[in-house]
Parts: C-alpha cells; sequence; structure tokens
C-alpha cells in the first residue's frame, strides 16, 4: 500500500501561489477558506524563503487524536481525512496541527464556524465516489481517478510533490544530490571565500 | 519539556470501517497510483513515465465527469504557454484538467493560470454590449451597439480623414485577430494601431 | 528569445536583467531551477529590487534604475580587458567589434560603480562569472526596455552576448521573456503603428507586397489613406496617442484623433495616465472591446463610450505565439458565454458596416484557419510559412511526443518537428528553428546564420574603417552551398526577393541548396542609422543623479516622433532631484495581469493580493515616520499622484519606491466602483501606478519610461 | 474535594508555565543555516511555537480532559451517594418562623443562573463526550446552546456578584467551617461558624462568578478565533481544567440543595429558611 506524502522543496518554491488558486478552483473553496497556503521568510533579503504548506497528512495525526467527535479518520494510504457530517467545528484540531491546516467557514447559526475543511489529499470524504454530494462538501477525488493533488500536479517549478512517499523521496534525493555543493550552495560564497 | 513529550494517539482501528465505508475506493483507487505519482510529481521523470501515467489513465478514465470530453487550449496570461486541459461536460466547461505532458508547462501554472477557467466562468463577465446613457450605463443590443458605432466612425471619417481613428489592438487576441487588427488599420486607412508591444 | 524556454536547462549560467522571471513568468523557473541544480549554473540577477527571482540567484547585483546599459558596457570592456571574449566568433559573425570596444573603454569598473551604484568589484566579479560559464542566457524583459535609452539597453545585451559568442549557441542565446500571452504574435503580426505584419515596415515595396497577399488593389489601399504620404507616416503608438486627442503637445497629424477602438487593452498600463483619461473624455467616440469591463470603461464618463463583451480566448480559436516563439493552437472550449461575440465575429460586423467587408474577407472564408493561411503565404521575412493550421493542431494533439530537453518530437506524427514550429519555418517540411543563429544545423533542420539586412560592405564613420558585413569564410551552416558568408536571395523568381516572392520558390530554392534565404551575414555592434550607433549611457530624462547630467545628457528633443512633439532635453531637469528624491519604478507581481481587468475580478486572486501598495525600504519609512499599512502619497513631478498603503520591505534600497501597475478602478484616493457597469466592478480596485509614472519615451521605438521616474512620499 | 478542585487548578497553571519555560528543541543541521531554523521560522508564522502549547493541548485533548470530566463525573456522585448513605441528609424543624434569606430579586436571579449554568454544562458535557453521541449537527446545535447559555449566564453572573459581593467576602471563620468540613461529616446539628453564606457557598460563589468570567473570556476567544494559535492553545486548557472544577462544585452544590439539606430547594424558591436551619447552618448570621 503506498503511503500517500507531501513535500515542498524550499529550494524551488517560489511563492507564485499556483499550488493556493489550484486547490481553491478545483475544489470551490469559498473565499477565506485557504486549504493550503504560502508562505514566505526573509521577505526581500538574502535568504528568503517560500513554502507551500496544506494539511501534511501526519502519520500520528494530532488532529485525529483531540478530535471530541472522532470525524476525522486516516485512510490505509495514510490520507487524513474528515467527515463533514460529523464535524461539529469546535476548532480543538486547528489547536492541535502544527501546520494551520484545519479551516472553519463560517457555519449556518450565528456566522459560528461550520464544518472543518481541510487539504482532502484531492481524496474527497467519506461520501460516495464521484457523487455531487462528495464534491460539494470536499470537492473533487482525484485519487479515486488515479491523478496527483491539483496543488502538486499545477506546481509551476514542479517544488511541490505529493503521492506515494517512496517515489516523492526518490525525486528529491536525487535533487538534493544534483544540487550538490555548487555555486548555489547558499552561504557557500561566504563562508569558504569561494569566487 | 513538553516538547519531548510523546503525544500518544489512539491507532485507526475503530475507524477501519471508515476506510472501507466507500468499495468503489478500495477496489481501484491504489492500485495504479504509484505509477501516476512518479509521473506527475517528478521533474527528471522520463517520456517512459509518463507514457505509464497516460496509459494507466485510459485504462481506466473514472467517472468524476461521464461523458466529458478534454479540449486543449492555452493558458491566456503570460508568454510561456502553458497548456490546458479542459473538461467539457454538455457543453459546459466543467473543470481545469492538468496537462501534465505539455512540453513547456509540464501541468505547471502560476495562481493566475491554475485559474484560468475563471475566465469562462466569472460574474463579472460583460454579457451584453453597453453604452452610456446619460452617464448610465444601459444595455443594448449588438444591431444598435454596431449600428451606432459604423454610423460614428463612418461619419467621423468623413469629416476628419481616416487617421482621426487610433485602434488600440492587444496581444491577448490570437495571432489570427492580431493580424486582423492591423489588416483593419491598414483597409481603413491609417496607420494610428499600436498595441501592448509598444509598452 | 533567440533560444527557447527549455533550452535554457543546457545553459551554464543565467543573467538576468530588468526581469523578475519567478513573478512574471513563473512556470519559466521550471526550467531555470533545473539549469541552476543540475548543471550548477549561477544565476545573476541585476535588478533595484530584490525580487523573488533574486531569492533564487547566486548573485544579485542592486542597479540603479536607467543605468543598465552602463554597467553591460561596463561588463563588455572588462571582459575584453581581460581577454575573455570569443575571439574566433568575433572574427567570423561579428561586424563593428574594434569601433564598439573603443567606446566601451570608458566604462571601466569604477565609472561603472559611479553611474550604476554597483561596486566595481562586483562588475568584475560577474564578468568572470559570465566568462568561466559558457553559454549564458541573457534574459531582459521590461526592466530593460522602458527607458527613454531602451533601445540602446536591449542592443548593448546583445552586443554582450555577441562579445561572450553566445549566440545560436544551445543555452546561450538573448532570451527575452515576453508579457502578455501573445505579445510574439501580435508583434509579428505587427499591431504596430510603424510596420505592416511580419516586420514589414511601412515603405510602398511593403504595402505592395501586402496588398499582393489580401489580393487587393495596391490603388485600392491608397484610396482608402487621406494621402499617400499619411501611408509611410508612422502613426500614432499607445504610449503617447492621447497626444493626439489632447493636442497639448504639437501634433502632425492633420486631424486630431476624434475616436479610439480599444480592443482587448488594459488601458491602466499607460503612463501619464491621468492624461490618458482626459483623452478618454474628450472623444467623440470610444469603443472598448474586452471580456471585462477595463477602467477605461470607468474613467470615461461621457456618453460616447461603447462597451462590447467579446469572448475570452477560450470560447473562440486561433494560434497564439510563445516566448520561445512557438506556435500553439487554442482549440475552442465552450461557446462564446451570455450574449458576448468571439473577435473574429465582431471584427467581421463591423467590416461588413464598414463597407469593405469583401476586400477584406476576399480569400478567409474559413476562420480563423483561412487567416493563418494568408498569414502563411505572406509573412515571409520571419519565416511564418510552415506553420499550417493542420500542422498547429497536430502539434497541439500530440504535444506529449516533444522531448523536454531539445522540444524535437521523438518519433509519431510530427517525428522530428521542433515544439510549435518555432519561426523561422521556412516550408511545411521544415521543423523550425529553435535556436536563432544556430550555424551547428543545416537549415532544413533548424539551423540559421545571422541575416544579411544592411548591405555587404560598410565604412563606419567613427574609424573610418570598412568592414564586410558577410560572415566569415568557413562559416555556414553544415549543407550549405557556400561555405561562407553570402547575400540574400534574390531574383530566384525574377523582380522578387526572398521576402516578396509568394510563390515561395525562394525559400524553396535557398533551403534545397542548405543556405538561409535571407543571407549569411555578421551581427552588428554599430547600427549607423541610430542616433548612438554604439550603446553609450544616457541619464534618464528625470535623473537621481543631477550630478551626471553634464557627462551622461539625454537627447534632443524630438519634433516629429510618432506624429507628436517629444521632449527629451529640455525634460532633463538637475534641479528636479531635489523636490523628488526617490526613484520609482514598477512591475509585476505574480497574482496579477497588465491592468488586472481579468485578474482583479477574478474572487482567488483578488483575496490573494487585494491591496494596492507602494514597496519603501525601512530605513527610509523609519525616516518618514511611516509604517507598515499606513497610507502615504506618491507624487510625480507632472502632477500625478496616487494614495496607496505602504509595504515595508527591504525589497527595495533606500532611494527607491516601487509600485506594482495592475491596480486600477481608483483615480488620486477617489474609487471608482460606481462608474463600472453595475455588478461588474472588479472584485478589488486600487490606484493606477501609472498615474504617478513619469514622462519619458525611447528615442527609436517610443516606449515608455516607466522603470526610472522620479517621485516624492508623503503621509496621507 | 476540595483539594481535588485546588490540585486541579494548580496543575494547569504549573503545566502551562512549564510549558512556557522550556525551549523548543533544536536539531543538527546542515550548511551554514540550519534548516531547523528554517522549519521553526515557518512553524512559527503557522501556527505558533507547536513544541511548546501545541504539544501539551495535544496530549491533553487527547485523553486527559476527558478522563478528567469522566472522573467528576463519576467519583463525586459517588463520594456523595457514600454520604447519603452513611449520614443522609439533614432536616430542619419547620416549626420556627422562617426567616427571609433570598429577596424575590436575588431568586430570579438565581434561578436565571441555574438554567443556564445548567445548560452549559449539559452542553458541554455533550461537546467533551461528543463521541459517544456521534457528533454532527445535534451538537453543532449544542456548541450554539452553549454559546446563547454563556451570554445569559455572564450577565446573571455579573448581578449575583454584585448582589452577594458583601456576603461572601472570606471571613477567619470561614477557615474553622473548613477544618470540620461544614460538620457535614457528623449527623450531629452543632453550629457551624458561617454567616450569611458558609466557606462551602463561597467558594462556590467565586468559582461561579470569577471562574466564570475567566471561562466566559476564555470560551469567547475559542468561539471567535480571534487569537493566536499558541493563545487559542492556552485558552482552551484554562477552559477545560476550570470546566472541570465547576462542574465538581456544581455536582457539589446540586447534591447540597437537592438531597443533602432538606428543603433548601423550597427555599430557593420561597425565599425562606426555617429558623433552626439557619441557626445550625448560619450560625453567625447577623438577622439572627
Amino acid at each position: 500500500m503506498a503511503r500517500m506524502k507531501f513535500l515542498c522543496d524550499i529550494e524551488r518554491c517560489i511563492d507564485c501561489s499556483g499550488c493556493v488558486v489550484a486547490c481553491k478552483e478545483g475544489n470551490h473553496i469559498p473565499v477565506g477558506v485557504n486549504r493550503r497556503r504560502v508562505i514566505t521568510l526573509n521577505q526581500g533579503k538574502p535568504g528568503e524563503k517560500s513554502i507551500s504548506v496544506a494539511c501534511m497528512h501526519c502519520a500520528d495525526a494530532p488532529c485525529i487524536a483531540v478530535c471530541p467527535v472522532d470525524a476525522i479518520y486516516q485512510r490505509d494510504d495514510g490520507i487524513v481525512l474528515v467527515s463533514k457530517k460529523t464535524c461539529i467545528g469546535c476548532g480543538y484540531c486547528f489547536m492541535a496541527c502544527p501546520f494551520g491546516a484545519p479551516q472553519f467557514p463560517a457555519g449556518q447559526t450565528f456566522g459560528a464556524r461550520g464544518a472543518m475543511d481541510k487539504c482532502t489529499f484531492c481524496a474527497g470524504g467519506p461520501e460516495e465516489t464521484f457523487s455531487a454530494e462528495e464534491r460539494k462538501l470536499y470537492g473533487q477525488n482525484r485519487i479515486a481517478e488515479g491523478k496527483v493533488p491539483l496543488c502538486a500536479a499545477m506546481c509551476a517549478t514542479k517544488a511541490l510533490m505529493a503521492g506515494d512517499a517512496d517515489v516523492v523521496a526518490d525525486v528529491y534525493r536525487k535533487r538534493v544530490f544534483e544540487r550538490g555543493t555548487g555555486a548555489n550552495a547558499w552561504g557557500w560564497d561566504k563562508a569558504y571565500k569561494r569566487e | 519539556m513538553a516538547g519531548k513529550k510523546k503525544i500518544s494517539i489512539r491507532k485507526g482501528a475503530s475507524f477501519s470501517s471508515r476506510i472501507t465505508l466507500n468499495p468503489k475506493l478500495a477496489r481501484r483507487s491504489f492500485l495504479k497510483l504509484s505509477a501516476a505519482t512518479a509521473a506527475l510529481t517528478g521533474v527528471s521523470m522520463t517520456g517512459r513515465m509518463t507514457g505509464t501515467a497516460r496509459a494507466a489513465k485510459v485504462k481506466d478514465p473514472g467517472k468524476a465527469y461521464p461523458g466529458s470530453k478534454t479540449v486543449k487550449t492555452i493558458c491566456s496570461y503570460c508568454a510561456v504557454g502553458c497548456g490546458i486541459k479542459a473538461e467539457v461536460q454538455n457543453g459546459v466547461w466543467v473543470r481545469q484538467e492538468v496537462a501534465q505532458d505539455h512540453p513547456v508547462s509540464r501541468g505547471g501554472h502560476c495562481c493566475k493560470g491554475a485559474s484560468a477557467i475563471d475566465m469562462v466562468t466569472s460574474e463579472k463577465r460583460l454579457t451584453s454590449p453597453m453604452k452610456r446613457v446619460n452617464g448610465k450605463w444601459t444595455k443594448i443590443g449588438w444591431d444598435q451597439a454596431m449600428g451606432e458605432i459604423s454610423a460614428k466612425l463612418t461619419s467621423i471619417r468623413d469629416t476628419d480623414g481616416p487617421d482621426a481613428l487610433h485602434l488600440n489592438g492587444s496581444a491577448k487576441v490570437s495571432t489570427e485577430m492580431a493580424y486582423l487588427q492591423r489588416k483593419f488599420a491598414a483597409f481603413w486607412g491609417s496607420n494610428n494601431v499600436d498595441h501592448q508591444a509598444r509598452i | 528569445m533567440t533560444n527557447s524556454l527549455n533550452d535554457i536547462r543546457h545553459t551554464k549560467s543565467m543573467i538576468f536583467i530588468g526581469s523578475n522571471a519567478a513573478e512574471a513568468h513563473p512556470v519559466s523557473m521550471q526550467h531555470i531551477l533545473h539549469a541552476k541544480e543540475v548543471n550548477n549554473a549561477p544565476i545573476i540577477v541585476v535588478d533595484p529590487r530584490f525580487t523573488k527571482l533574486a531569492a533564487k540567484a547566486s548573485e544579485f547585483v542592486r542597479i540603479r534604475p536607467g543605468s543598465d546599459c552602463a554597467f553591460i558596457m561596463g561588463l563588455i570592456n572588462e571582459i575584453i580587458q581581460k581577454g575573455w571574449e570569443d575571439k574566433e566568433f568575433i572574427r567570423t559573425r561579428v561586424a563593428g567589434f574594434a569601433e564598439m570596444a573603443e567606446i566601451a573603454t570608458h566604462y571601466t569598473p569604477e565609472e561603472v560603480e559611479n553611474i550604476t551604484g554597483i561596486p566595481a568589484a562586483q562588475t568584475r566579479k560577474v564578468a568572470k562569472i559570465l566568462a568561466m560559464n559558457r553559454p549564458t542566457s541573457l534574459t531582459w524583459c521590461m526592466g530593460g526596455t522602458q527607458h527613454h535609452i531602451g533601445s540602446s539597453i536591449t542592443r548593448a545585451f546583445c552586443i554582450l552576448q555577441l562579445v561572450l559568442g553566445n549566440m545560436g549557441k544551445s543555452g546561450g542565446g538573448t532570451n527575452i521573456f515576453r508579457g502578455h500571452d501573445n505579445v510574439q504574435g501580435a508583434t509579428d503580426m505587427c499591431v504596430l503603428s510603424h510596420t505592416l505584419p511580419g516586420y514589414y515596415g511601412l515603405s510602398d515595396g511593403a504595402w505592395k507586397h501586402w496588398c499582393r497577399v489580401w489580393d487587393v488593389d495596391y490603388e485600392f489601399i491608397k484610396g482608402r489613406f487621406k494621402e499617400k504620404k499619411w501611408m509611410n507616416a508612422k502613426g500614432f503608438t499607445l504610449a503617447r496617442w492621447y497626444e493626439g486627442v489632447l493636442q497639448e503637445e504639437k501634433i502632425e497629424q492633420y486631424t486630431p484623433i476624434k475616436a479610439m477602438i480599444q480592443w482587448g487593452c488594459g488601458s491602466n498600463s499607460n503612463s501619464q495616465y491621468d492624461r490618458v483619461v482626459k483623452a478618454y473624455n474628450k472623444l467623440d467616440l470610444f469603443v472598448i472591446v474586452d471580456p471585462f469591463p477595463t477602467m477605461a470603461a470607468a474613467t470615461c464618463t461621457t456618453d460616447n463610450v461603447y462597451l462590447l463583451p467579446c469572448s475570452s480566448q477560450y470560447e473562440t480559436s486561433g494560434s497564439v505565439t510563445s516566448t520561445s516563439r512557438q506556435i500553439q493552437w487554442r482549440f475552442k472550449v465552450v461557446d462564446p458565454v451570455g450574449n458576448c461575440k468571439d473577435d473574429y465575429q465582431i471584427m467581421a460586423e463591423l467590416v461588413k458596416r464598414l463597407g469593405f467587408a469583401d476586400e477584406f474577407y476576399k480569400n478567409i472564408k474559413e476562420t480563423p484557419e483561412d487567416i493563418t493561411r494568408e498569414i502563411n503565404k505572406g509573412t515571409l521575412t520571419i519565416g511564418y510559412n510552415g506553420q499550417t493550421p493542420e500542422r498547429i493542431k497536430k502539434h497541439m494533439e500530440n504535444w506529449h511526443t516533444f522531448d523536454i530537453d531539445t522540444l524535437q518530437a521523438r518519433g509519431g506524427p510530427c517525428d522530428g518537428d521542433y515544439y510549435g514550429m518555432p519561426w523561422p519555418c521556412w516550408t511545411e517540411e521544415h521543423p523550425g528553428t529553435p535556436i536563432l543563429y544556430d550555424i551547428s544545423k543545416p537549415v532544413a533542420e533548424g539551423g540559421l546564420p545571422f541575416r544579411n539586412r544592411f548591405g555587404l560592405e560598410k565604412t563606419y564613420d567613427m574609424s573610418g574603417r570598412t568592414e564586410n558585413l558577410l560572415a566569415a569564410d568557413g562559416v555556414a551552416n553544415p549543407g550549405s552551398e557556400v561555405k561562407g558568408g553570402y547575400a540574400e536571395f534574390k531574383d530566384v523568381v525574377p523582380g522578387t526577393n526572398w521576402k516578396t516572392d509568394l510563390s515561395q520558390k525562394t525559400l524553396q530554392e535557398a533551403i534545397r541548396r542548405g543556405m538561409a534565404p535571407f543571407g549569411n551575414a555578421r551581427a552588428r555592434c554599430v547600427v549607423w542609422t541610430f542616433p548612438d550607433q554604439v550603446p553609450v549611457h544616457r541619464e534618464p530624462l528625470h535623473s537621481p543623479r543631477p550630478d551626471l547630467i553634464a557627462t551622461y545628457p539625454t537627447y534632443e528633443d524630438q519634433p516629429n516622433h510618432f506624429r507628436v512633439f517629444t521632449r527629451f532635453k529640455s525634460e532633463q531637469d538637475p534641479e528636479l532631484a531635489k523636490k523628488f528624491p526617490f526613484v520609482l519604478t514598477t512591475g509585476r507581481m505574480v497574482e496579477h495581469m497588465g491592468g488586472g481587468a481579468e485578474t482583479r475580478s477574478n474572487k482567488y486572486l483578488a483575496e490573494l493580493q487585494p491591496d494596492m501598495y507602494a514597496e519603501i525600504n525601512p530605513v527610509t519609512a523609519n525616516n518618514m515616520g511611516i509604517r507598515e499599512g499606513d497610507m502615504i502619497w506618491i507624487e510625480s513631478p507632472e502632477g500625478g499622484k496616487v494614495r496607496v498603503k505602504a509595504f515595508v520591505t527591504e525589497r527595495v534600497d533606500g532611494k527607491t519606491i516601487f509600485m506594482p501597475y495592475h491596480f486600477g478602478g481608483m483615480l488620486k484616493g477617489k474609487s471608482l466602483i460606481g462608474e463600472y457597469p453595475a455588478g461588474h466592478a472588479p472584485y478589488v480596485v486600487g490606484e493606477p501606478a501609472n498615474v504617478c509614472t513619469n514622462y519619458g519615451y525611447d528615442i527609436i521605438t517610443q516606449i515608455q519610461a516607466t522603470k526610472d521616474g522620479l517621485c516624492k512620499v508623503s503621509r496621507a | 474535594m476540595k483539594k481535588y478542585t485546588i490540585l486541579l487548578i494548580s496543575t494547569a497553571f504549573i503545566a502551562t508555565a512549564v510549558a512556557a519555560a522550556s525551549t523548543p528543541q533544536l536539531m543538527i543541521g546542515f550548511g551554514s543555516e540550519a534548516p531547523n531554523t528554517i522549519w521553526y521560522g515557518i512553524n512559527t508564522v503557522f501556527t505558533g511555537d507547536w513544541q511548546q502549547y501545541g504539544a501539551l493541548f495535544t496530549s491533553l485533548q487527547a485523553g486527559l480532559f476527558s478522563r478528567l470530566f469522566l472522573l467528576v463525573l463519576t467519583l463525586i456522585p459517588a463520594v456523595f451517594l457514600i454520604h447519603y448513605i452513611l449520614i443522609g441528609p439533614k432536616r430542619f424543624s419547620h416549626d420556627g418562623s422562617d426567616i427571609l434569606f433570598f429577596p424575590l430579586v436575588s431568586r430570579l436571579i438565581h434561578w436565571l443562573a441555574a438554567i443556564s449554568f445548567s445548560l452549559l454544562v449539559i452542553t458541554g458535557l455533550m461537546v467533551i463526550f461528543g463521541r459517544l453521541l456521534g457528533g454532527g449537527s445535534p451538537l453543532m446545535a449544542a456548541r450554539i446552546v452553549h454559546l446563547v447559555s454563556a451570554l445569559l449566564f455572564s450577565g446573571t453572573a455579573v448581578c449575583m456578584f454584585l448582589i452577594w459581593l458583601k456576603d461572601m467576602l472570606p471571613m477567619p471563620h470561614d477557615i474553622l467551617w473548613l477544618f470540620i468540613m461544614g460538620g457535614y461529616l457528623s449527623k450531629k446539628k452543632k453550629p457551624v461558624p458561617a454567616a450569611k453564606f458558609n466557606a462551602g457557598q463561597k467558594m462556590w460563589f467565586w468559582l461561579a462568578t470569577v471562574g466564570g468570567g475567566a471561562m466566559a473570556y476564555t470560551g469567547w476567544y475559542l468561539y471567535t478565533f480571534q487569537a493566536t494559535t499558541d493563545m487559542l492553545r492556552i485558552y482552551a486548557i484554562i477552559h477545560n481544567f476550570l470546566g472541570a472544577a465547576l462542574v465538581a462544585l456544581f455536582l457539589t452544590h446540586l447534591y447540597m440543595s437537592l438531597f443533602a439539606i432538606s428543603g433548601s430547594l423550597r427555599s430557593m424558591i420561597s425565599g425562606y429558611k426555617p429558623r433552626e436551619e439557619v441557626e445550625i447552618l448560619h450560625s453567625r448570621y447577623h438577622r439572627l
């Protein structure tokens, strides 16, 4: 069984937000809800780095641990999903999450938090696959179609990778190896007086 | 101290029922996934891998949008020319699919291209010709619009000459249309025609 | 681009000047970063701003806006002084090198430091990186061109690549990343006031050629013009058409402009935008053809304005030329939405009502394929002949068969073709030319020498030296009948040359003989028809360095510059920098495009970038008491002013203010949302930066100088 | 009982304090800038310092809180059941004159508070034991009820605070009362040292008003999420521990009023207490 994982290569991420919009447009996410976000550090300075973060589909997902109603569950392939019909919008998963992944669209009453929404790895939800209900609640189910999540598929520089952990790791390992310690190793100019 | 604490997590035994809740999923989603992901994530993946992914797709087209057809087109934002596969069902563009096998973009998009479908689905699109009547925008028909415009153009041409018209063309139209814009200026009788590439 | 985006994968070093590919062309970064990672190719970014591209760079060079030419000439000088130039390439394929080198000696690293602010050591270091890591891919964008010496700057870039011998090589080349999706196609079709399609110019010969293509009588076209002299006179440009309406500067045309058709053009990319708005309101007829209401619709409040809703490019079909000169086909995805019409329908309707439809559509029955065929027939100069609609569509359908590294199809129906048949694609059998001026391949397989365009011999005014302009002996594409330089093809079909022979026999004959139809010549370092025969630095019209104006003055005023009086010398005022202490530069952000009519109407993109802002250095901001998010006024010497949010960031240095130019829908602090058709106003509005961009136009092309103006900042 | 409460509260504060003092563990990285510094920076932007409060919150919420509430809900009633069996309720004669103990306004306030507080406890417990109820829209509604009753209770709590503040100020004899556990451990009707309210009631009062204020404050942020993630975590921890304490005292209050002192429910409705009861349980009440 493949283990699904995301990996964002910060040497490649250029903060274009393609992943963010791909996710929103493909899954019809309401404005204000960010299943995926791009964060830039040291903006405007040498060492500026960007990274795209969504739900990481953790192995020991803290959100599953803290959910008081067991709305969050993990599939055999590691994808962590939420049942929006079970979720009560308490927000505990948000507090437990190290990545800020859970999002809460406004609910029906008093604008209270509605059911939690987060990255589904484009794997839909517990409702019937490809049903209108699944699409409405969770967006596309691309995993069932044998396709990769939209964000990674549409990544401009192939910084964001998604899929079988072994393959993702291989691709990344190869890149790290290729990069080596050449002119682009950040800080080497200063450290080793390289011209 | 707290950071080192091992978090105890309830393992998924009680959720196993949920995992297989969706029998369709369990049956066929994962088998071909590794091949597909290999092609889609890897930058250094070769055509061989892409081929595998496509083969997998043909064998298992999925039923997300039954009866849909795929139309290839090109993103209309910048000049990189990223490929787009548009999934069209019953004459409606239902989904922007990834052109993973496009030789330049390989499925990649920036945020603009990732929402290319919005150009068609946006509720902000103009849907009818309009003119200002006493300063207020008023909807008019095509016939009226084109009639009034061509009458005015003709009268300006007659009184002031063809060079009284300036045509700002566009780099956002097709090459054919750009050609027609330049040709239009020539047939109109003026060199007052220009487009964004000046700027 | 002389090469292609994918070809950057083969480069050994990259230099970007005035280009922010990470924001303006994000997907190209795929190939750029590939070269960086796999080839260990250093990325040198020369920019006034630490851009997102600079974040990926191995060397960031902060340059004063508008001084690019000095820096490049400095690099050229350093390379020549150290003997790193490609001597063989220069001997065989470059003309006017000695004259150029003579002028370049002025630009020592120390002088470059004085002009540009780049430390002399860094200039030396960059020169060494370029010399040691060949081939180099050189990229520039609007940051290199939108100056009053833009044409000089771009020529300096080309000369640098010639000196390094990087032209016509895989991994080298001058790779200008074009802006909009079809800028290349529209430029090739010359929606330009100074030339006919295919860069034929406006001479009588050009008109006669196109009349033959259009299958109309030359006299008919001549009759359409006021007088014959207007046929050969360059028209107004997009940069300054409004002067033709306002007539505040003297125009050289028998009538003011009274009507305007603005077709797919977000006008707020025009500098001096407040004057553009004034012109809109003075027009007798203003027609806007666009899928979204542009800012023009909101700013023109007279009853003379019409909005025609055209469909987007996904609701029609046609070809589109990418920055790599690849021609791709857009298949129609869906029918035009609502009551929209596609561009072709609107044009047909207009032409029919104006009464010249029979002549206009003489050979066009099937739209758009017949138009493509007409283009194939007439655009001989740049080899737009082999890209028939059938072939373009075939490439689209089989795009997966093209190799990512070479862009050549491996097997399949397009076997051997280069993706999109980058022009020149001389015949229907030609695979396209992936790399221009590459003499390592036969012409029939995509090779090409430099074009013979400017005669066979030249005596330079500067040195009195006479030089043969054809390539040296022994330098030609493999399989060429003539092993060395040769002139362009003429009289294969008597009375025509390769550019005007509509039977295309000349082209076929040339290819058959393994030769390029346009000859095999040298690339010029000296352009004797330009005011600056060799590129030299000239201070921006509004210079922050008044002390340099005496040494590097601008040009004389031009009385008839695209039909309008254009100030140069009289505009350059050394006192200006005292009142306007900051340099104003503009640029793109990744979330928006052009004038932003489309992207600001997209809720997700609007959400990502909801505010117009100006980047200001923390030191400057603190000195002025400006905090992040404060509203500030930015004023230009011409009186344009915008009220924007301050974005305090170290991206810009203490002397520079940066603004993105995509915003619109506000003018001088006032929102115009109410002026849009109800329900069609974009989600976000903001001040157009171009209200503030300064006066200044390139001496040759009249491109607006938006990157090196002056401004002052105050708290709002 | 009280020890337990104190223990709980102090545990909560100690836990957070310790967490605040500990520094995140950095791993060894390569290159001039450790990747960890980058990751650390990214995490700070996203969710604050997860290593400090996120892990703490997760480990508590993953099991401790629900167990704590389970303990409160089972242990306290069990203790009281034993008390009821062994010692039984206190009965006082209604022969003597009744003393007006609670005027109408304070009764009204009390009952408003009682209803809203009960709703708070019930809906709060519903969320805590949500997995037994299956989640979904009923619990979503419970969250709304929790909010509405919280707003109601906050109002009444302020009134209660103002009305009873004077009588609820701690007195030296409260220590005495605590030593003899209010006399509830014996069947004898011996006067216990208490004025209008005894030390137990004072504890309940202060926890319900001040603690209730803290609950309202933390709850408001948990509802609106208008705070940093780290603050939300701290608020959630406080809300849960304090909640457990309140539930514990709420149960005690219920037992006292419904079972331990017979007729006290009636006196809360009518406002009058039998003279004997006042003499014994509120021996230092000034109206005596």
